[in-house]
């Protein structure tokens, strides 16, 4: 096989077909019966049957409160729930005992910023968390609204200064004055692994080595970069790391924060409540250690345990086999897409260090009408400003029609999406 | 295609050629709206005279659909009694909470009935109602000041 | 049907073993091919098929990320999102737009109690939920700890003193003093509707009315009311109500919390990220009204519409006619198990203002060793402190073994766990 | 019944008849360990002599596994030089690690291997260990505080 056909066509061993058969919803037919082209993964992915069964097989089965039972079933339900947490650990390259059960990504990032302002009135171990008037928390013009409010609130919270990395012209992140953005009154630098509007893909590295430098610690948002490539925590030198189930093939409901053991251990609690304590009186209370201390009541424990579920699910696949196709169907889409007269990706147009997020603006259309149509031939696209508004606004757009591919997307759906395109732009001449 | 239901003849018209576009004075409310779903975003003035609509000018950036309601939004109030274009106003807003099962009042709405295709997308309801909402707040603001005759108040 | 044969066998329209064949997890075996006898849904409820095939059907047909998309899957699941929480809202008698999903009954106080000290560095519409020294936040001795820790944290947070209501001999809430306990200082009284260790069910009337009187908020812990008894928010007289689907026959991973819209209104986020924002600029943001405001990033869509789904069926059923069988259940319990030579029930000893949660203590026997036995023959209790570890202390013993009862449960079942606790006994002599 | 792998008789007798149980001076280190899922504690107090363990005293509250594990420990433990006090504390550990696989070693365990029963139930084990990990926490404080031959150290 040629370089260019295998690029064309993904790893030789990848079956998409087969893969395709175990998401019942791709099966399904959308508007009047035509066949549903799912091309908003960045948004949430669909669920594999083996996800769904996990699922069910703990409700039917095992179901318990977790923590708390001496019985079977709350033994079993245990198992089950900590058995989870062991496989995302693995799936990062993570201790199982760094890895935090949340709702979802945006509240592992929360997590980490009011961990920070209760700092402020705990114990001198968690004196090193502590931010105020005159320190730094750096953030990028590219971020989620979710990797950004929870900062700017921490600021309004402590009286902190926000400051934050520009994007280039080609949505990539300005890094030419890293030195002057983190200083050494920088606490903290929050920053997105892959952008879930132009699929930039940061040096973290570049990043992480400067602040660790000035003592800052390092909060990356994986929500777009754990589902989509390996990522293994050892290598990437950050001290958190914060994603969503539901975009990895896993439930809703259900994230992970993954921290740095010995930071976690230093931190103090954000949501409490039972199962986290260690010590209850009425005059105060003492806390479990990580992870327990961060995973306040009964937690969502199918949810968790379906996301285990779907990491074997995806490490069967193959993270690198799964990254490796996604990039194959990134470069045909920039090429079918980018070629389309009055047509302009926003973002990098080559698939060097971008995952499988293409955005692009059709000349005198605005997404939503693009998206409409596109919805009516059956094509799932997602627009707007997908939760960076900050960004759009860099570029000077209401914002962008976004399709987002995954290891169960096929180049023919790229060929139906660019088809797609042309029949937009016919209906609105 | 159903999407001819939705983006009929009239509201293409009315997107590629609006009406009454731009920011004038005099004006008696200038309000600001935005849809934080998707960020569009509409300026809109009113200028009431004698208990009439006497303008309705608007800026922004949007949808077709949330551009031609606004521009049909200003045929149907402008040269109006205030207390008729507040009835057409919330005749369009039912029209547009009727998800398709509505059969609007013709000679109220005029234009506008051509919306209630949009009604049956629930996602598309707020574009066409983004003008209407501004309109309706814009009002109100100029009903609670004082009454002037040049124009801009405080 | 004399008054005694309906208290012992339930209402006469109420068939369990009918309702039993719904729960699938409920005809498993445990230890060795023991029936299972689930006396355990005080800390978490079994879920009938209703529910698990909402959630099913969720993800094999309708699977997509709400309030962002414009396609059709997107349309459907917000729909169906946006139903669950109109469902919700008919189930406790309050309107959509005060009912806002949390992961868990936690989570919902949590967010009450951080956006009190949010309101200091917020608006000045949020002004009236600002605590400071000086400032008191009330709770009682029976609390669990997700309906104390948060409170004594925010104390911590801003310099305001926790006081308690004691608990008398009974267990029951000492009101004897409440306009010593609720003073001027009062911004929040914060209490159990009904105890998961004690079962007692508090006078929610007395405390609101005097907390209204001072002006301080009332934030009730539903966790064990709505579940088991019908629950009507604008009878209640209170202010915020927080309580959890996993107790109400839902999916794990799903909380609720009510609150009236004006004080809803008025608050500061909690937390911060997609979703909840109206406008975002990289200098600031500003938010959504309620709901939205408290639901950052995607939500745990498929646990909201099974929690939708799980009060379909609990309406189904008639809360009044779960409440009158599980009275009917716990004055059968009261006397079995209260006749039993050295056994003690731990809270009420008679079936009025109280729900079916029954605690006891064995004489010289550990709980945990009475759990053991129980859990050997195939009895599901818990043992311990039930998060409410002030509790065992106020009545000086290391915990008890809790039976708690729910529609499913039957007579013949409190027999088996009459039977059981005599084998316990007979086990250790 | 299962349940007599856990409660096997040596276990019920050490839990009606324990061992050593109050607290004693002189000591060393004193520690006072929760099993927070239950409330179970122990206060725990350990005498170092001449690289002998010299004394284990206790009190607390707990369930039988906890409590005749405690007295089990102290039979171990007491008279033996640290090292093998030490050793014995780990072999205990993996037992209860093993989920029932483990093949104790008797010799180091003696009485103590009648709990490879309890390792069959994960909720049990924290009971087992709580005065296991206590002394082993009480032995590390002790090692490093200065040598006194009076006991009590500050
Ligand atoms: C009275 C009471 N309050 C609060 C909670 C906390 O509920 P959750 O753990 O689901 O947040 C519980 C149950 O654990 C409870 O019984
Ligand atoms: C880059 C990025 N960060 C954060 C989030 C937030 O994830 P969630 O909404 O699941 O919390 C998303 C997705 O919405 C995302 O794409």
């Amino acid at each position: 096989m040629t370089e260019l056909a295998q690029l064309l066509t993904g790893p030789p061993t990848f079956d998409v077909e087969a893969l395709r058969k175990d998401f019942p919803l791709l099966q399904r037919t959308v508007r009047g019966g035509r066949p549903l082209v799912y091309l908003d993964s960045g948004a949430t992915a669909q669920k594999p049957l083996a996800v769904l069964d996990a699922e069910r097989d703990f409700y039917e089965l095992h179901n318990a409160a977790v923590h708390r039972g001496a019985h079977q079933l709350a033994e079993e339900a245990d198992e089950l729930y900590e058995g989870a947490r062991a496989k995302v650990a693995a799936f990062i390259g993570a201790a199982t005992d760094e890895i935090v059960f949340t709702k979802n990504a945006t509240e592992g990032i929360n997590l980490v910023a009011y961990s920070m302002s209760n700092a402020a009135t705990s114990g001198p171990e968690a004196a090193r968390f502590v931010v105020g008037p005159g320190d730094e928390v750096v953030v990028s013009e590219m971020e989620h609204h979710s990797n950004l409010v929870p900062w700017q609130q921490l600021c309004q919270r402590t009286g902190a200064t926000l400051k934050w990395f520009r994007v280039d012209d080609d949505g990539r992140l300005d890094t030419s004055d890293v030195d002057s953005v983190i200083t050494e009154r920088a606490k903290v630098v929050a920053l997105v692994h892959q952008s879930n509007v132009v699929g930039t893909v940061n040096p973290l590295d570049v990043i992480a080595a400067r602040a660790h430098d000035v003592g800052a610690v390092v909060v990356i948002d994986g929500a777009q970069s754990v589902p989509h490539m390996p990522v293994d925590v050892g290598a990437l030198g950050v001290d958190f790391l914060a994603f969503s189930g539901h975009k990895m093939c896993g439930p809703s409901g259900v994230g992970v924060l993954w921290g740095r053991r010995e930071l976690l251990a230093a931190m103090p609690p954000f949501l409490t409540g039972g199962s986290m304590i260690e010590i209850v009186e009425m005059s105060g209370t003492t806390f479990m250690p990580p992870p327990a201390r961060f995973e306040a009541g009964v937690p969502n424990t199918a949810q968790a345990i379906g996301l285990g579920a779907a990491v074997d699910y995806l490490s069967g696949v193959g993270m690198q086999a799964i990254a490796e196709h996604e990039q194959a169907l990134t470069s045909y889409a920039l090429s079918r897409v980018g070629a389309l007269s009055g047509v302009r990706i926003i973002g990098p147009v080559t698939a060097e260090a971008r995952g499988a997020t293409v955005s692009f603006v059709v000349d005198g259309l605005h997404p939503h009408d693009v998206g409409q149509v596109l919805d009516d031939l059956g094509i799932a696209v997602r627009t707007g400003h997908h939760c960076a508004w900050p960004l759009a606004r860099r570029f000077n757009i209401p914002g962008t029609t976004r399709a987002t591919f995954y290891l169960y997307n096929t180049h023919a759906e790229i060929d139906t999406l660019a088809e797609g395109i042309d029949a937009v732009q016919r209906f609105f001449s | 295609m159903q999407l001819e239901s939705m983006y009929q003849e009239i509201i293409l018209d009315h997107y590629k050629h609006p009406h009454r576009r731009g920011l004038r004075e005099p004006y008696d409310a200038e309000v600001h709206h935005v849809n934080p779903a998707c960020g569009d975003e509409v300026t809109l003035r009113v200028r009431i005279e004698g208990g009439r609509v006497a303008d309705v000018s608007y800026d922004g950036m949007g949808c077709s659909i949330s551009q031609a309601s606004t521009s049909v939004l200003t045929d149907l109030v402008v040269d109006q009694p205030l207390e008729q274009a507040l009835a057409v106003q919330e005749a369009f807003l039912s029209l547009m909470q009727s998800r398709g099962q509505a059969e609007p009042d013709d000679d109220l709405l005029e234009d506008a009935v051509a919306f209630v295709g949009v009604s049956q997308y629930p996602a598309r309801i707020k574009c066409a109602l983004l003008g209407w909402m501004a309109f309706k707040d814009a009002t109100a603001q100029a009903a609670s000041r004082p009454v002037t005759s040049e124009g801009v108040t405080a």
